[in-house]
């Protein structure tokens, strides 16, 4: 009786410490072995193959297209007026808001200490990096004259004193990408000094070189984790602000124009929450594709981190909907003739199958999906539903961007959009993204094995009464 | 590391990265900016910085306003209209504006030539030389623009000295404004030949019954300048203006009313309005309008009777109507009687040579009366054709025409070339007569030129807009007088005529002016008065030389209440109205190309005007090509649906379909002119919008480009399409 | 003669617990807190250890990198209208205006704290640090590291000491390229 | 360092243009705009395809023209009527949209003029401007447009030629108001009502179009924006523009 109970006890520990990751440690060494193995693996063919391909949509899209409209100019764009902004500008939006993703893991999920967190803030902070790197890619593609574009953006006086206007919105977006950048890619950095210096003392050659060099030095004493620590701190609490006022400053491009359908105030926090929608879809994709492509990741990510972060898709696309139909129905009940042709336009006209499908797959699919935990926790399913997101988000951004804009107080200059060069220009962004997370997939350790075995550490079995439960302690 | 990357590695690395960056920031494709290069050496009298301006003559049609071209470093910049000048009072139309887009066309003849082949100008004057002598007189034809200018006033002067055939002019836009049937139907019911002035800024009321007098018709510059008078609400009320039209053009987009009588059924409609005017007005039923039935106007015409009614009280009450002729409505069977018809309204309204009414334009100085003030009719161009077809002319000079363009195909002036040994042509462009031509000897561009011309319409006084080269000859070019002054001299004889050169024979012509009284100045000795007259821009009287139609019996006249007649068996009524932005020969100028068309805002391309219903009839759209049959032709054409023609009828603009004349004008649109016979009504005009024609769809699209946009003007692709 | 040669011995432990509990055995032989480091592959905190709170900067330098962030941003949003030679007008918004300040202000002021904070890591971790230095590759595996750099201690005894006291390895530490 | 305050002009060198259109006297004959390209060498677009969408450039919204004739239509045949010609140029806002949004400076407010201004040699190509502008009637140039020899001879020296990447706008022919200013202030007067005008409003045979200053209550263009019945367009934003129309009819 007691022994069946103890079985029982135990098969639940069991069940338990299958489910996750914080309460099935391993050695720190066979952890430290199984990163560096997933990393170092050699790549098969069909990697070389994809980047080459990859390599080729680059070469493509990204250096040929992009060279010649500089050469000819953006007349092989699609733009126009009124469309003056097109898919650049959606494409920009979108990295930006594929960015968000990593900064909302690693950053608020770490202030709130949810511990699911901890193998993926890596994966997830590469995606900010990175992505953010399309987007400032996809803003210059949109300039007239890009050679131009920093000498003048920059807050900095040119011979005649003339600073750029800081009245602009699109100074503030400068401002603010580049201390997103930058404050992103500090924050990628910093929790990867530890594993740097691991991968140091794993490696030889060529790479024991670029560890030793990356690694600057680290040993682990004391006071090199306790200024660590206080930086990643700092800086947890600090990006939290520095991202919800990148997104914001965004949506201030279209929300401070005196542009029907797009002077809302809602934009801000509907611009974030929907950052958020398609980050969190892309997170979700990059994971599965992670677990199933690289070695030992099944032992990192677990069932439970795709429910966990399908559970936050799914409040999130409960938010969107909150703001998207708080957007809508202030503008419909406004009444403003030129909104209402606008809303109309949006639904019925050519682009109106964007609007449906973009209302389907942000909320229809994911509210019908990811309230049931068993799909929730299929990576296959989750990552579906997170790529229709991203479908319905890029939908969404084309809806606001150029089929706005071709409603405007001016009905003689109404001109339908139809992208040009910003696709292949754009397919190559996300080419040149997918070939730096695959490169980097080889050069940087994903899992950040420390903060994992911290992680680890704190986790035990605790008993109350009867039942087995999971205690965490907090170490920090 | 750093020792194999070598100092001169890293310089080749940097020039190759500045070469790349040059290359995509646009240093590289910068040597394809345009550039203009001050020149190495500067014309006389002009300065860096410095404009200098001269008076001279727009010669983009016959209207013959005046211009103040500002040069700048030996290059024409700008044209603006000449202030003074009584005809435009400084004031241009498009076409004046993009005379600069002729001047500095990349497509001008740059120097005589035979064929495909250069010559010198002593080869063509020989050439020029040896068609006079070799030929008999009565073998020696020139055919020359519109414009009643230097040029013709000299060559008359060659024909009357030596004998050669009297020159004739020619043009399109007279043939579309149908002059000779206006000025034929004012002789017939005034007795007097001129042609008629119509005051519509002092009217009150205006009936203009197919009148384009905003766009192309006679003087636009000076009838849009009327226009504003009536519509200005400073001395008196705001005129009102109704139109009737088939096609609602960019003229009667300004009326207050378009009424879009069927064609053919004007001369009813004016009769009609003249009947019920004249029962208002009250007395005994003038003879002119006594042979209409109002009733049966208003159901040919498809015009409510009770809309005649109402625009007769109108006109019988108003203190200033006025009625104009024109265009499509007399270039029709019974075009002579619509003029008769409408001209007869003015008599009702008693408004003859009073302000707001009919005048007869102002003699034109140096004008004598048997030089003839009109250009010819199609029905004369048809004769002259004839007698090139038949051999009676060896050698055929062209000037300021083109007839292979602007004439009717079915008229078959380019086959009658053939019958023509020589045809010398002076064109300014590789026209389409020219490419026809044997010889090209290019003339100067109008603003290289020095000359004169006769303001025919539209000015209150007489005037003689004066020309002078704004800037020094761009091309191996030649004045034509100066070739033909040349020319004579090698041939001897009468042909050898007593001037130096082109300006001495100006000189000449204007001298007996300096004795006249009224005139804007005058000057001791011809020198001076030359100066004043270049200074000016020419030389107007400063009294009104209007005179007023006598009006004694216009109302006692039998007026035929006719219909027109159709040539053709297809279903549609076909307008072809003269583009108001191209006009005939507008289209090599690219900037007149970018303008968009007033009513349809279509840039770069024909279309055809249809009806939406009935386009919905024929299962077409905007941009499908449909194919345009006449009994003398076909063109393939792309729809336009306007939503203002009637629904029986279909209109062509005429100004494309050139298959020379430039890079702009070649191969662009159709030439409704292939639709168009040689159907003449009895004032010998073309009739023009006397043709049906059939539409047939082709199933291919081709997109037109317009200004406008289609979602914004029309909802198409705003989800409600219908 | 011994007196002066300084002990430098590293000692390697499987688990906090017992390094913890060398490390007070190791104050109690006269070793003061100073001449010990504890070097880990994962954030011990000081008071796992039972050592002293460590003195970071970081925050310091943070708050340094914000004020001059803000002064910066202060200086970009009124202090650059009058810097033009001549008034420079958009859309009547008065040169110096209220909502793009707050926006300039914040944006500055974070990204010079932050772009501190990082250089705050560096500064007080003297990154980067290419000199061999004293260490063992087992550190990255988990294990707790305790080096000792004492002057007054003998080498032996000490050694011995760590034995007993759980160290799974002693041995003279020697700086070596990492 | 000045304080912007400090600045004053004088009198000669300030004036606050305006333009007052009369569409019921506008034609649509597009006079105006063949003057405004040949005044400030706008380069005309042709009907070549634009390689993006197949669609003719200039059908794409893709037009230079710095000033437009809008019409559109009303009622159905026979009751179709089309709406006064409207031309369309820069308003010149008092309060313009298009400035603020600029990271360049490249389009501002000139303290002088009252005009905005276009520099086109500090624009980017950014477009936030075309967006922003109520009016739409900035025009960008998508590439660098050809003007085959000896076309360029026409080119006025006082505009400068654009090249592809910025955006254009109607300037109100402020190149005429300099000269006429420097004219005037040579000869110690101020410009006089009429002396000079715009390029538009020279060539508009029906004078529909009149410029001038509208802070001179003696100005004709003034007396007529004061009329009363003139409206302004998209007066409701508060953009503030200086072009004022008669709609007429």
């Amino acid at each position: 009786m007691s022994d069946n109970k103890h079985k029982a006890e135990h098969s639940h520990e069991e069940h338990l410490r299958e489910k996750h990751l914080m309460l099935d440690p391993l050695p720190r060494g066979r952890m430290n072995e199984m990163v560096m193995e997933s990393m170092m693996e050699p790549p098969t063919w069909k990697f070389w193959a994809i980047i080459v391909v990859l390599a080729g949509i680059v070469a493509y899209g990204l250096v040929y297209t992009w060279a010649k409209v500089i050469a000819e100019g953006l007349y092989l764009a699609g733009i126009n007026r009124p469309s003056y902004w097109g898919v650049f500008i959606v494409n920009t939006v979108f990295w930006i808001g594929i960015s968000h993703a990593g900064t909302f893991i690693s950053a608020i999920l770490r202030v709130f200490k949810a511990e699911f967190r901890r193998p993926f803030t890596r994966a997830a902070e590469l995606m900010t990096t990175f992505g953010l790197i399309q987007a400032g890619m996809s803003i210059f593609m949109h300039i007239g004259r890009v050679w131009l574009g920093l000498y003048w953006l920059m807050p900095y006086p040119n011979q005649r004193m003339m600073w750029p206007n800081l009245h602009s919105p699109l100074a503030w977006d400068v401002l603010a990408i580049t201390t997103y950048v930058l404050g992103s890619t500090m924050y990628l950095f910093l929790p990867l000094i530890p594993d740097l210096a691991m991968a140091r003392d794993r490696t030889t050659g060529w790479r024991k070189i670029l560890y030793k060099t990356l690694a600057l030095g680290f040993r682990g004493t004391e006071g090199e984790w306790a200024h660590l620590r206080n930086a990643m701190n700092i800086f947890a609490f600090a990006i939290i602000p520095v991202m919800f006022s990148v997104h914001t400053i965004v949506s201030w491009d279209f929300a401070a124009a005196t542009r029907p359908g797009w002077s809302s105030t809602i934009f801000g926090p509907y611009f974030v929450v929907g950052a958020l929608h398609s980050g969190m879809g892309a997170v979700i994709i990059v994971l599965a594709i992670i677990r199933s492509t690289m070695k030992h990741m099944k032992y990192f990510i677990r069932p439970e981190h795709f429910d966990a972060i399908g559970k936050l898709m799914l409040i999130i696309s409960m938010a969107w909907a909150y703001f998207f139909f708080n957007d809508y129905i202030v503008q419909w009940y406004g009444g403003d003739k030129w909104t209402q042709i606008l809303l109309h336009y949006h639904e019925a006209g050519p682009y109106g199958w964007m609007w449906f499908a973009m209302l389907i797959v942000n909320v229809a699919v994911p509210w019908a999906v990811l309230w049931n935990q068993k799909w929730r926790s299929n990576p296959l399913i989750v990552s579906i539903v997170g790529f229709l997101i991203n479908i319905g988000m890029w939908f969404e951004r084309f809806i606001i961007v150029p089929v706005t804009l071709t409603i405007n107080r001016a009905p003689f200059t109404w001109q339908q959009y139809e992208p040009g060069a910003e696709m292949p220009m754009g397919i190559g962004t996300m080419a040149f993204f997918i070939l730096l997370y695959m490169l980097s997939s080889k050069l940087i350790p994903l899992i950040p094995v420390w903060e994992v075995e911290e992680g680890q550490m704190a986790h035990e079995f605790k008993k109350f009464g009867r039942e087995t439960v999971v205690s965490v302690s907090e170490l920090e | 590391m750093s020792n194999k990357f070598s100092r001169r590695d890293f310089l080749k690395l940097t020039g190759v990265g500045a070469a790349t960056t040059a290359v995509l920031t646009g240093c590289g494709p910068a040597s394809r900016y345009t550039k203009r290069e001050p020149y190495m050496q500067m014309p006389e009298y002009t300065y860096n910085g410095h404009s200098t301006y001269y008076a001279t003559t727009c010669r983009e049609c016959a209207a013959g306003c005046g211009l103040i071209v500002r040069t700048s470093q030996g290059r024409a910049i700008k044209t603006e209209g000449n202030a003074n000048n009584p005809l435009n009072l400084g004031k241009t139309c498009a076409r004046g504006q993009a005379t600069l887009h002729g001047l500095y066309n990349p497509d001008r003849v740059t120097d005589p030539m035979k064929g495909g082949s250069a010559m010198t100008w002593d080869e063509a004057t020989q050439v020029v030389a040896d068609a006079l002598k070799n030929n008999k007189p009565g073998e020696i034809a020139f055919l020359m623009g519109l414009a009643p200018d230097h040029l013709f006033d000299f060559v008359s002067d060659l024909a009357s000295a030596t004998g050669i055939n009297a020159p004739v002019r020619f043009n399109a836009l007279d043939m579309f404004d149908a002059q000779a049937t206006l000025s034929k139907a004012a002789e017939n019911l005034f007795g007097q030949s001129g042609m008629p002035l119509f005051d519509v800024a002092g009217a009150q009321f205006v009936l203009s019954f197919g009148a384009n007098f905003l766009e192309t018709w006679l003087s636009p510059v000076s009838y849009t300048r009327g226009f504003a008078g009536l519509r200005e609400a400073k001395t008196k009320m705001r005129g009102k203006f109704i139109q009737f039209e088939a096609r609602m053009s960019a003229t009667a987009a300004k009326a207050d009313e378009w009424m879009p009588a069927k064609p053919g059924t004007e001369a009813l409609v004016a009769l009609a309005i003249g009947k019920l005017a004249a029962e208002i007005k009250g007395g005994s039923m003038p003879r002119a309008f006594s042979d209409v039935e109002p009733k049966d106007a208003a159901e040919k015409s498809g015009i409510k009777l009770e809309t005649l009614e109402h625009i007769a009280e109108m006109f019988a009450h108003s203190g200033g109507a006025l009625a104009i002729p024109g265009g499509a409505a007399l270039g029709q069977s019974n075009g002579l009687a619509v003029a008769e018809a409408v001209l007869a309204l003015n008599a009702l309204a008693d408004n003859f040579g009073k302000a707001g009414g009919v005048y007869f334009s102002a003699v034109a100085p140096t004008q004598s009366a048997a030089m003839g003030q009109r250009g010819a009719s199609a029905q004369q161009m048809q004769e002259f054709i004839q007698n090139m077809k038949d051999g009676k002319y060896k050698v055929l000079f062209i000037h300021g025409a083109n007839p292979v363009f602007e004439l009717p195909a079915a008229m078959g002036f380019k086959e009658a070339m053939k019958g023509v040994e020589q045809v010398i042509s002076f064109s300014t462009f590789p026209d389409e007569t020219a490419a026809e031509a044997t010889y090209v000897f290019p003339d100067h561009h109008g603003l290289e030129s020095w000359g004169y011309q006769r303001v025919f319409t539209g000015a209150a006084q007489s005037v003689l807009s004066g020309l002078q080269p704004v800037v020094s000859p761009f091309y191996n070019t030649r004045a034509t007088v100066d070739v033909l002054l040349a020319a004579g001299q090698i041939a001897g004889g009468k042909f050898a005529m007593s001037f130096m050169d082109e300006v001495e024979f100006l000189r000449g012509k204007i001298a007996p002016l300096m004795s006249e009284s009224d005139g804007l100045f005058s000057a001791p000795d011809l020198n001076t008065f030359m100066a004043y007259f270049q200074q000016h821009g020419g030389w107007w009287k400063t009294t009104d030389g209007r005179t007023a139609p006598a009006t004694a019996d216009v109302l006692s006249k039998s007026l035929k209440a006719t219909e027109a007649e159709f040539a053709g068996e297809g279903e549609f009524f076909f307008v072809p109205f003269v583009s108001p932005t191209l006009a005939e020969a507008g289209a090599n100028k690219p900037w007149l190309q970018e303008l968009p068309d007033p009513t349809t805002t279509v840039m770069w391309n024909s279309w055809v005007a249809i009806n939406p219903e009935t386009a919905h009839e024929l299962g077409v759209d905007n941009n499908d090509v449909v194919k345009v049959i006449s009994e003398f032709g076909e063109v393939e054409v792309s729809v336009y649906k306007y939503p203002a023609i009637r629904p029986d009828t279909i209109a062509i603009p005429y100004g494309q379909g050139h298959t020379a004349y430039g890079r702009y004008a070649a191969n662009r649109g159709v030439n409704p002119a292939d639709l168009l016979g040689a159907n003449f009504n009895e004032a010998g005009d073309l009739a023009f919008a006397g043709v049906k024609v059939k539409v047939e769809k082709t199933g291919k699209k081709s997109v037109i480009s317009r200004l406008e946009s289609m979602m914004g003007v029309y909802g198409v692709g705003m989800g409600e399409e219908h | 003669m011994t007196e002066s040669k300084v002990v430098d011995i590293l000692a390697v432990f499987a688990d906090i617990g017992p390094a913890a509990d060398a490390l007070d055995q190791l104050r109690a032989m006269g070793i003061h807190d100073e001449c010990m480091n504890v070097i880990s592959g994962v954030p011990v905190t000081e008071a796992m250890l039972g050592r002293p709170a460590q003195h970071t900067n970081v925050p310091r330098i943070a708050l340094g990198g914000a004020l001059l962030g803000f002064s910066a941003g202060a200086f970009l949003a009124f202090g650059v209208p009058y810097m033009y030679p001549y008034p420079i007008q958009v859309g009547r918004q008065a040169p110096i205006s209220g909502p793009p300040s707050v926006i300039i202000l914040f944006e500055l002021t974070m990204l010079i704290m932050l772009l501190s904070t990082f250089l705050g890591v560096f500064l007080d971790s003297m990154f980067p640090n290419y000199r061999p230095m004293k260490y063992v590759t087992e550190v990255s595996d988990g294990k707790i590291a305790i080096l000792i750099e004492c002057p007054h201690v003998e080498e032996k005894k000490l050694t011995d000491a760590l034995k007993k006291m759980g160290a799974e390895s002693v041995e003279p530490a020697e700086a070596q390229h990492l | 360092m000045i304080r912007p305050d400090e600045i004053k002009m004088s009198a000669e060198e300030s004036g606050k243009w305006g333009m007052v259109i009369d569409q019921d006297l506008c034609t649509g004959c597009q006079a105006c705009v063949a003057a405004c390209s040949m005044e400030n060498n706008v380069p005309f677009v042709g009907d070549a395809f634009s390689p993006s969408n197949g669609e003719v450039d200039i059908n794409y919204g893709r037009s230079l023209h710095w000033i437009r004739i809008e019409r559109f239509w009303e009622g159905e045949y026979p009751e179709v009527k089309m709406t006064p010609h409207q031309p369309m140029m820069c308003q010149q806002c008092g309060e313009a949209p298009c400035e603020p949004v600029c990271p360049a400076f490249a389009t501002v407010h000139s303290e002088a003029e009252q005009l905005n201004l276009m520099v086109y040699n500090r624009c980017i190509g950014t477009r936030y401007c075309g967006n922003n502008c109520p009016y739409q009637v900035r025009s960008f140039n998508w590439r660098d447009y050809e003007r085959p020899e000896p076309l360029p001879n026409q080119l006025n020296p006082d505009v400068t030629v654009r090249r592809r990447g910025v955006m254009e706008k109607c300037t109100f022919c402020i190149q005429r108001i300099h000269k006429a200013q420097d004219a005037a202030k040579a000869e110690g007067r101020e410009v006089a009502d009429g002396e000079f005008t715009t390029a538009c409003a020279q060539a508009c045979p029906a004078n529909a179009i009149v410029f001038g200053r509208i802070d001179n209550p003696e100005s004709l263009v003034s007396q007529l924006a004061h009329q009363g019945h003139g409206v302004k367009h998209l007066e409701e934003l508060g953009t503030q523009p200086h072009v004022t129309y008669f709609k007429g009819g």
